[in-house]
């Protein structure tokens, strides 16, 4: 199974990579730009059958490595 | 809002500081004034349970231009030259998020040194990490290490010196303590002092958020269970902007638009400009709705609190705010006129016009709590071990352990991660006793090094105190440095234990005395108390960052022995003293006893011949003994240096092991030049000094006349295995 | 001979480079990265640091701004370009200099003091050096694992556009001196017409025996020539 | 509009920072795991109501700044 886990920083931690982007791609004319957020992406695929319990596989994997929850939220999606 | 017992608790207020509160503004604070004055009041800010002590610390004399009492300390080198440092504690932000508390703690603390119109030259740190098993020591390691690199590289300021160590003591509560140095002239320092009224009080540098929302508490507060809890107040540094406020200010200070200047660092708008106020006898007002936010809704309670790095407070002369404003604008920082100075001596703070808060500063600063804590004394424990009833060992199995356990493992897997010669000023990088740092475009330089020695306090806090101040002496005498002033970091745990604040109060008389011996004050300085869990505080640690000076380097001096067949020399008498050395502690886990004892009369004696010998350019290469003593010291000389020595037996008969692993203070191994022995005999005999010679130095191995021989090689891998295999 | 740094905001070796180009007799010139015209130079340099944070990839926002446009015409018409660390990373980005630099294998910056072998010396950069000499230069960076296509590859190696490759003191090219995982070694190149120079090393931090050694001065002297 | 955009390094690129992972989380049991590839996310708000204008507008940001066309791929997906 296949799964897609997008991390970003939470709401109202600084995030200087961001502001420093979206002032770039503003000064390359891109004027229709509101926002922009970025954060990491992951693809993962594991040998797990049962939807619930690979999902929770991910999740555990998301708490101790992949997402710093002091200042990280994550997503998980399911791709395949 | 009505302020309920759970909401002033909260606020880390005492009861009675609450009835105090009401006091001094004969009426019921507002939740404003109620954060306002926590954040002034918490021991961070206010040092409520350390002034009393901290006011007996020496502080002058004719090197010091600026001792404790503004952002950093300043001193006097020469010419028009002024150094300009402190140290400071980023400990418990630091467990909660290692990368960033690190590297928030080295940016906070550069801003300390540029606010007083330095350019920085040097960074160091002193780090402290639980038990190497310990699950979390790992981690930690890898963040605290790649966040004090990542600022300090990326803002391109060389991370020169500093000091790594592993006890269990921190398993709960690790230490990181930044140290910036930056250079001056003398005739430009910039301090907070507020002057003359309806000033322009400016905001510059990024925008308010709401990170550490309550930092300044948090790290006034013994952790708990719940520490995890309180994670989302930890600021993210931003190094870029950093960079970016530090070339703007150094711009605007080349002029005479500014008349003072401060960081916002712990408690950020709050105390910024509470301090500014205080110290120029003023008032302050604010405009709230003025401060550039980040976030959408800030409420002025947030906008007062927040600890956002990258930001300063400035007041301008009259008339000078266009230009001041043209640079921040061209280095794309924010700059807003935020509130002017008044002759009201009040905080006032306005929201759209209207007052929100309103504190006499006073209240907040110079008349904020203190106190006097009980503690008490600690003897000299009396356990004397008696080596001859230890499981036997050989030398060369004992100092195998030594030199492979964490704590003396060599340090290069740290070290390689920071920039250390970005600058292009950094004659000598850390390995040796203390880094070089050269003045740019001049033949002067200075020498750096943070020390700590938390098992010596932890045993006996006066010693303790005594002996961290003389190491520190003594790596910057070894090399080749007159040693001018220190700054200090008071790592302690909970100062409402009076045996924790008997440990404080001690190992600050012993600092004091060593200092006023040396005549080696103490310019700046920072206080950590509430290190720990629970009722478990950590062992006392306070760290000494000290500066010399080398008045005309011609080649930096090191401890990599230089030639074959030098002699060598050991300055300073050996009695053998084990307890509490690091021979019984890898080797059998012994950690009881008192320290070695701490003569200042030999301590200052001792550095002042051996420099003179450096200075003569008798000395091919230094280094003082400490832990590990005399063999360890040998060892190390030899470890980089692709030279090996062969010592011959010590003459008196002694135990072997008292000998060569004793930590017996005040002492220098020093390699000298055959041709030069006599007259470096004369000198010593002339200055009173002990000294043996030793033995001398070799091709290829480490040999102790009849005890042991091992090759370089071997010596290097042993001591290079540890951090490559954690 | 006229030089122009070229600073950005983040750049953080200007200063040294500065130094070091002056200590050799070059009349330098600073140039901010929001001035819209360079003056009239004969060397370009880019300088390390991390200009904008290095935020995004290291180099990729530099890489757009308003003065690199004038820095690439000027490389076009055969001014000579120097690219060190950051301003290697930069030039990658604006493709004056093929390939990328990655974050190094070990995940970790690194600063030390390496070895780099001469692999042609008979350009404009290099033409006081001996062919295969030894240098032994510092390192400072977090990106600096150089990667590139095979076909780009082929064509560095046979048009000798390799300029330095990281070697051990006897000058061997191995994976334990590799220190950042760069494909073949490779530690600087050049473009095409070797007007363009990007390296890792920083050969401004090897000019002044007091603080490491002098293995850069021969670089600069090169290019007085 | 809003779009989200991932990016990922191309198959031929050496990917150390995926393999650290990738070991990592089988070192701490992971075993179902077979596959991780790690990329960069972003989300980006445009002020923009016709679809394939918009879509092509985020193409034009992703191409000028945002990927490394040597080595990095992307995907544009619309979120709202
Ligand atoms: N242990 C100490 N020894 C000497 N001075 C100290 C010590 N601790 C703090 N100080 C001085 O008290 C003042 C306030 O310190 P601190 O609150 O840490 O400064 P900042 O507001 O810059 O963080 C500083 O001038 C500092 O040098
Ligand atoms: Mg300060």
């Amino acid at each position: 199974m296949k799964f897609s886990v997008t991390v970003t920083l939470k709401k109202d931690v600084l995030d200087p990579q961001g502001k420093v982007v979206q002032n770039t791609l503003i000064n390359l004319g891109m004027n229709d730009l509101k926002n922009i957020r970025q954060g990491k992406f992951f693809e993962i695929e594991i040998d797990e059958k049962d939807e619930p319990s690979a999902k929770n596989k991910i999740d555990q994997m998301c708490k101790k490595l992949l997402v710093n929850l002091i200042i990280e939220d994550y997503k998980i999606n399911k791709v395949s | 809002m009505k302020i309920s017992d759970t909401i002033i608790e909260n606020h880390g207020l005492k009861k009675e500081e609450y009835k105090n509160i009401q006091k001094i503004l004969k009426r019921d604070p507002n939740i404003l004034e109620l954060g306002v004055f926590s954040a002034m009041w918490n021991e961070h800010c206010s040092y409520k349970s350390s002034r009393i002590h901290l006011k007996k610390l020496p502080t002058k004399g004719k090197q010091v231009i600026q001792g404790p009492g503004e952002n950093a300390g300043v001193i006097d080198i020469g010419d028009d030259d002024a150094i300009v440092f402190k140290i400071e504690s980023h400990n418990h932000p630091s467990y909660i998020e290692p990368y960033q508390g690190a590297a928030t703690g080295v940016g906070g603390i550069l801003r300390d040194v540029f606010t007083m119109g330095a350019r920085p030259i040097a960074l160091l740190n002193s780090i402290h990490f639980g038990s190497p098993t310990h699950p979390k020591t790992k981690s930690l390691l890898n963040g605290v290490v790649s966040g004090i690199g990542g600022y300090g590289n990326c803002i391109g300021i060389p991370t020169v010196a500093g000091e790594t160590k592993f006890n269990s003591t921190y398993n709960e509560n690790i230490l990181v303590n930044a140290m910036a140095v930056g250079h001056a002239k003398k005739t430009k320092i910039f301090y907070s002092k507020a002057k003359g009224i309806n000033k322009s009080v400016v905001y510059v540098g990024s925008k308010t958020g709401r990170d550490g929302i309550h930092g300044a508490s948090m790290a006034s507060a013994e952790f708990d269970e719940n520490s995890e809890e309180k994670k989302p107040t930890v600021q993210v540094g931003d190094p870029f902007t950093e960079k970016l406020l530090l070339e703007a200010c150094l711009e605007l200070m080349k002029d005479e638009s500014i008349i003072s200047i401060q960081d916002m660092g712990a408690a950020g708008l709050t105390s910024s400009s509470v301090e500014m106020a205080s110290k120029g006898s003023l008032g302050i007002e604010l405009e709230l709705d003025k401060v550039p936010c980040r976030e959408e809704n800030m409420t002025p309670y947030e906008m007062m609190l927040s600890e956002s790095q990258e930001r300063m407070l400035i007041i301008l002369e009259d008339g000078k705010e266009n230009h001041a404003k043209k640079i921040f604008k061209k280095w794309d920082l924010d700059f807003v006129v935020i509130g002017k100075t008044t002759n009201t001596n009040n905080l006032t703070l306005k929201y759209y016009n209207k007052i929100v808060g309103e504190i006499p500063i006073n209240a907040l600063a110079s008349n904020a709590p203190v106190y006097d804590r009980k503690w008490i004394k600690k003897k000299i424990p009396q356990n004397k071990i008696d080596i001859k009833k230890l499981k036997k060992t050989n030398l060369k199995e004992a100092l195998k352990k030594i030199l492979s356990s964490p704590n003396h493992s060599n340090k290069s897997w740290v070290t390689d991660q920071y920039d250390q010669m970005v600058m292009c000023d950094t004659a000598q990088k850390s390995g040796s006793d203390a880094a070089i740092i050269r003045i740019h475009n001049k033949d002067k330089a200075i020498a750096v090094s943070v020390d700590s020695s938390a098992n010596y306090c932890k045993s006996h806090p006066l010693t303790g105190g005594k002996q961290i101040v003389c190491e520190n002496w003594r790596n910057l005498i070894s090399v080749g440095a007159k040693p001018l002033a220190i700054t200090n970091c008071l790592n302690f745990g909970n100062p409402e234990n009076k045996e924790i604040m008997g440990e404080f109060a001690e190992c600050i008389e012993g600092i004091k005395e060593a200092c006023e011996f040396l005549e080696y004050p103490v310019v700046s300085g920072n206080v950590s108390f509430y290190n720990g869990t629970n009722k478990k505080n950590i062992y006392p640690t306070p760290v000494i960052g000290g500066v010399g000076l080398i008045n005309k380097l011609e080649k930096p001096l090191n401890h990599n022995f230089k030639r074959e067949k030098s002699i060598i020399i050991l300055i300073g008498k050996t009695f053998g003293h084990l307890e509490q050395s690091c021979f019984l502690k890898e080797n059998y886990s012994i950690s009881e006893g008192s320290p070695p004892e701490v003569n200042l009369l030999n301590e200052k004696n001792n550095g002042k011949i051996v420099l003179k010998l450096i200075n003569k350019n008798f000395v091919l290469s230094a280094h003082d003994v400490s832990s590990g003593g005399l063999i360890t010291t040998l060892s190390e000389m030899t470890i980089n240096s692709n030279l090996g020595v062969k010592i011959e037996k010590p003459r008196k008969l002694r135990n072997l092991f008292e000998y060569f692993f004793g930590e017996d203070q005040s002492r220098y191994v020093l390699e000298i030049d055959p041709k030069n022995i006599i007259q470096v005999e004369e000198i010593l005999k002339n200055g009173n000094i002990y000294f043996e010679k030793i033995g001398f130095t070799q091709k290829n191995f480490f040999e102790i006349e009849d005890e042991m021989k091992m090759s370089i090689n071997e010596l290097f891998e042993i001591n290079n295995e540890w951090y490559n295999s954690y | 001979m006229k030089s122009s740094v070229i600073v950005f905001p983040g750049s953080n070796c200007d200063r040294d480079i500065a130094s070091a180009l002056e200590k050799m007799q070059f009349k330098n010139r600073m140039v901010w990265h929001k001035e819209t015209s360079l003056p009239k130079s004969d060397l370009i340099v880019i300088p390390g640091g991390f200009s904008y944070g290095d935020y995004l990839r290291s180099g990729a926002i530099a890489g757009k701004s308003l003065i690199v446009e004038e820095v690439v015409k000027a490389a076009n018409s055969g001014c000579l370009l120097l690219g060190i660390c950051n301003g290697f990373q930069i030039l990658t980005e604006t493709g004056l200099l093929k390939g990328t630099l990655l974050r190094n294998k070990n995940l970790k910056f690194i600063n030390r003091n390496v070895h780099i072998k001469v692999l042609n010396n008979k350009t404009k950069f290099s033409s006081k050096y001996e062919s295969n000499q030894i240098l032994k230069m510092n390192i400072a960076h977090n990106e600096g694992n150089y990667f590139t296509s095979k076909e780009h590859l082929d064509e560095l190696k046979k048009n000798n556009l390799i300029a330095f490759k990281y070697c051990d003191s006897a000058g061997d090219v191995t994976d334990q001196s590799n220190p950042n995982g760069s494909i073949e070694n490779i530690a600087g190149i050049y473009n095409d017409k070797k007007n363009i120079l990007g390296m890792m090393p920083h050969p401004e931090r090897m000019v002044d025996k007091m603080i490491s050694n002098t293995d850069g001065v021969n670089l600069f002297s090169s290019l007085l020539n």
